[in-house]
């Protein structure tokens, strides 16, 4: 394909628009690497200061064209990060994100620090949005003030990029952007799981057993187009769309809608190829319309 | 791990409740061991694959046993020979086979029964002894395949062999106990036999090792992935108290 | 069957716990109204005091398990809407309920004034969760004071029952629900769509006219359940759960999760008898389970 | 309006673009003419139906035109003889033949057709004269099963008929126009007969007069429904410039 898919988010350099969501894709190293050559860059699933076990099960449901996930960010922590994935990440000829999570700003911060400068980390993701966890998560994403907060914190421990991860569970997500640009950031993934529930019939209970979880899958496509739209307009620092992506036609809604880049997710559970499937759609569509170059995609981006 | 487009080869109907359709896909044929799985994608359907223990794998066919009691379910019943559909697989940890056993009971609770044929053939291979022993809820269910091999059955209602439960109608004496079926089967297995391997099921989201949607609590504390450290499981190491049970397409088995 | 489906939303006794959702069926003089027996009310097609054209096609999309609609609250006001529909609702034998929009708290108390006393309007729904129009709609619904001040204006020009509408587009929807109940309304329809857009990967613009959308449909459902539950949870006036029922499974989740009565949209789009397969699957449901009425039926639903 | 399940009564492919679906309906047949339209509903699949104008209605039989352009249309041409669905109709505003004429001109381009057999049919029923003018983008796309009537075939490329489009190719002095085709045919047509019918196309939600996602944008102001008021409208009537013309699956007609 003679089409120029690079792209430039903030700083980092990517080879494709095309980006593994963390969560999504473990820690890269569980399922061999097919068609490196697609991935744009990887975030890692979302890691705390401390070895976390997550929530019990039933952890998942599928609803329909969507699941929801309780998972409750189980990890290793950050130490055991560094020990057995980053040397991985090292070696690899594509950045990897490490998506980073705490209960305050303080932690958050620590996180970055200890994570700077280790080799095979490219760049984080925070996440202020995550719905599973009683504490931090989407509560920092919320409210302008404490992501704003957050990112200063992060900011303040590193120089490698940070892209903040909103939430959807907001009425305006213009402000919140704004907030975490003014704050920092150099770029926004939009957006994280919607919070969603499910009834078992026979339990008469929450299917989860957490009770809630967080919903993904094209179900909620249409409504993560919105608001990654009402983010790129809301700010100048790349945002990266996130929800639903399956095909290159979805992912290519998201990047006329003003998005620099794009995470595959959930789609991933289903076809392992996905993110080399989408990266060769978009390479396609740009082709038949006659474009040389991922940056001719027209944009639909109207500023408020 | 692979995934590979396979055609489908044949469907067979062994009792009223349960079918069977084999896939042409000797990648996986060839090294799937008992206890294994493959993640089928059923398109048009449901997002998220479905998980099938592999149930034989003779000629390069990969087999899989199952009941329709849902939506994907449903589309596998629809397959017609020639169809095709994407498989990953195998996946998982496989039964492993003591070298000091002598013998292997396999003890199996309605559709628990899939991973036993591979494990009666591996079992075999090693030289062991086999004694099937599988609980239904009637004689009506499926009774396994079990070649010359020594073999009980269990039902519920008392309406072939033993009445009761397929654990307690093992004779004593086994070596090694291979056990597949709903968890408050496994359970038992766990407190008559706590070195007994058990396959468990839960939902899945991957079936890779990425999601960790498929949380298996562990007596040590803690989760593992049933998709990749199981879903083969020392009886013992299994928190059965915090493993969800009410898997309901399961509840008839 | 032998099981008692009745219910009383408030002061409304209904026959049966499933309602058509306002907008969806017109103003139930359009088809045929076949099998309702099974109609437990229908909420008709969101009005205004003056005649609206609505907004310009295209305003649908479909989505996976959804669609979007940015019909823009095409209506030929309240006077059209006394002449011509009143008296036809006069003579059924179940609740009509007026769906009733504004640009003022001012409006939507003059709405209720005009209509109360007229034969065949059983009750108000409020509608402070329209995504679909410039002035107005969710704008009251986003915010719990404006919300309050509507229900209060319609409170003191009638004594008619008032559903109010609620909008997803909130961080807290129990904060809205509270502020609801305070200002005197008897039930809480929960929810109306959430925001979404599509683009069109000819045009490189949105499909809808209107450029945005909501979206409802099975795709909505978890969250919809789970907004219904936290409203549920936070009041002791009924809560009507909305959002992507197709099944009595469905409407079951939401009436589980503390609802007392349910509304079937976009489903009656593809089963124009969704409502009476809705109403007999629950019936057959509590049937199956022993039990002899719907109130029986357990509930999940601890309590703030 | 009615709501059913019909049965696949056959399946043709007329030409190598376009196929023809035909449903057992008799309530449907018997009463639908020529502009109408049956909201089909495909499961497992989509969430909305998909309207198409009723092609042919003989012996209780509801025959449909369409090109697999879609998720729908893939679904509908997996169909096979026996299969069931669920139609709703006849729905919309037929064709309206004013006695005063002596003629028609039938004026279709691309999938347009699909109404005009029915409207030839309705139109000898009424004693009238009946020229077809199709326009096609080349030649191997449908020629109508015009029957004996005059037949005028225009084609973008010349390939076969008249040079350039339908509207041109119209004959002078023909009594009443009915047209249906892309939107710009339509607005040309609306330019040249201000009284001539035609039968447009818009998104839908329901077909039955509930949604209004069917807008239709008049010169009057307003919107009407293609659904209800619809699909058949004075040519003069429509806001053809409101009208969204981008329909994607209707530009290779
Ligand atoms: C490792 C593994 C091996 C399996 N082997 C087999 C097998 O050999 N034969 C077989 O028939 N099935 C097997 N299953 C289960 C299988 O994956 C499907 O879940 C099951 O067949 C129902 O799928 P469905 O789409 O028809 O049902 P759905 O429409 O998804 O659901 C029907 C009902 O089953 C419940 N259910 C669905 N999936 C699961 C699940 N994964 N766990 C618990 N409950 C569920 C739902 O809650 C619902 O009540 C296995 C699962 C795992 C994890
Ligand atoms: C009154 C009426 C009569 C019709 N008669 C016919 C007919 O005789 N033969 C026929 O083939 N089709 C007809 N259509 C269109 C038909 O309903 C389907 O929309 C079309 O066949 C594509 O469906 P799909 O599910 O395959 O495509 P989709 O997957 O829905 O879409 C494929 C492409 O077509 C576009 N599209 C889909 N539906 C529409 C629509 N309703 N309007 C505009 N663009 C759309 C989509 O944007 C997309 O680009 C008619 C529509 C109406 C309203
Ligand atoms: C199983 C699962 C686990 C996830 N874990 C994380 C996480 O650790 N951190 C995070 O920021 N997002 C997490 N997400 C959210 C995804 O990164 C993504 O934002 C969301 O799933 C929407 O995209 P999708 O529809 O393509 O999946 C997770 C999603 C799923 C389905
Ligand atoms: C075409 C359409 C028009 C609607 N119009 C209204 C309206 O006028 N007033 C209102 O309160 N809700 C309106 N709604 C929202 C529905 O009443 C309902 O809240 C929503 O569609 C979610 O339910 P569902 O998924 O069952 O459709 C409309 C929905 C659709 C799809
Ligand atoms: S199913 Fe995803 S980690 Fe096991
Ligand atoms: S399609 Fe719903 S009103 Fe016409």
């Amino acid at each position: 394909m003679s089409v120029d898919m690079a792209v430039d988010v903030g700083e980092l350099n990517l080879r494709g628009p095309v980006v593994a969501a963390s969560g999504t894709f473990g820690y890269g190293t569980e399922v061999p690497l097919l068609e490196r050559r697609a991935l744009g860059a990887i975030v890692s699933k979302g890691i705390f200061l401390r070895p976390r076990i997550g929530n019990p099960p039933p952890r998942i449901v599928e609803t329909p064209s969507g699941m929801l996930n309780a998972i409750g960010l189980q990890g290793p922590g950050v130490e055991a990060l560094i020990r057995d994935y980053c040397p991985q990440w090292a070696a690899w000829d594509f950045p990897v994100l490490v998506n980073i999570n705490g209960e305050s700003a303080v932690e958050y911060g620590e996180l970055a620090a200890r994570l700077d400068g280790v080799p095979g980390v490219a760049g984080f993701e925070i996440n202020v949005s995550c719905p599973n966890v009683e504490q931090g998560g989407m509560y920092f994403g919320n409210d302008p003030r404490a992501a704003a907060e957050v990112t200063a914190a992060v900011r303040r421990r590193t120089r490698l990029p940070i892209w903040v991860k909103l939430t959807p569970m907001v009425s305006d997500i213009a402000v919140i952007a704004r907030a975490c640009e003014s704050a920092g950031a150099d770029g926004l993934s939009a957006v994280n799981t919607f919070v969603g529930m499910s009834i078992d019939l026979h339990t008469y209970r929450p299917r989860l057993a957490f009770r809630t979880g967080g919903l993904s899958g094209p179900a909620i496509r249409p409504m993560a187009v919105h608001l990654a739209h009402q983010a790129a307009r809301a700010v100048r620092i790349p945002v990266i769309g996130v929800g639903g992506i399956v095909s290159a036609d979805d992912a290519l809604e998201f990047l006329v809608a003003g998005c620099s880049a794009v995470q595959v997710g959930t789609a991933t559970f289903a076809d392992p190829r996905a993110i080399a499937r989408v990266h060769d759609g978009i390479a396609a569509h740009l082709e038949a319309r006659g474009l040389s170059s991922l940056a001719e995609l027209p944009r639909y981006l109207p500023r408020d | 791990m692979l995934e590979l487009t396979a055609i489908v080869a044949e469907v067979r109907h062994p009792t009223a409740h349960y079918r069977v359709i084999g896939f042409h896909a000797p990648a996986i044929a060839e090294p799937v061991r008992a206890g294994q799985f493959v993640n089928v994608l059923l398109r048009p359907g449901p997002l998220l694959r479905r998980p099938f223990s592999v149930y034989s794998a003779v000629g390069g066919v990969v087999e899989i046993i199952y009941r329709p009691v849902g939506e994907g379910t449903a589309l596998l019943a629809d397959l017609k020979e020639g169809d095709r559909v994407s498989l990953l697989g195998p996946l998982g940890r496989p039964f492993e086979f003591d070298p000091d056993w002598d013998s292997v009971a396999l003890v199996s609770g309605g559709l628990g029964v899939a991973p036993m044929l591979l494990a009666a053939r591996d079992a075999r291979d090693a030289g062991l002894r086999v004694t099937w022993v599988h609980g239904a809820r009637t004689v009506t269910e499926l009774s396994p395949e079990s070649a010359g091999d020594r073999s009980v059955i269990a039902t519920d209602d008392g309406s072939a062999g033993h009445h009761g439960s397929a654990v307690a109608a093992v004779p004593d004496g086994v070596g090694g106990v291979l056990a597949c079926g709903p968890n408050r089967m496994l359970a038992a297995v766990a407190a008559r036999w706590p070195d007994a391997q058990v396959a468990v099921e839960t939902y899945m989201g991957c079936g890779t090792g990425v999601c960790l949607g498929c949380a298996v609590p562990l007596r040590a504390g803690g989760y593992d992935r049933a998709c990749k450290e199981g879903p083969v499981y020392r009886a013992a190491d299994v928190d059965w108290e915090a493993l969800p049970s009410h898997l309901h397409y399961a509840a008839g088995a």
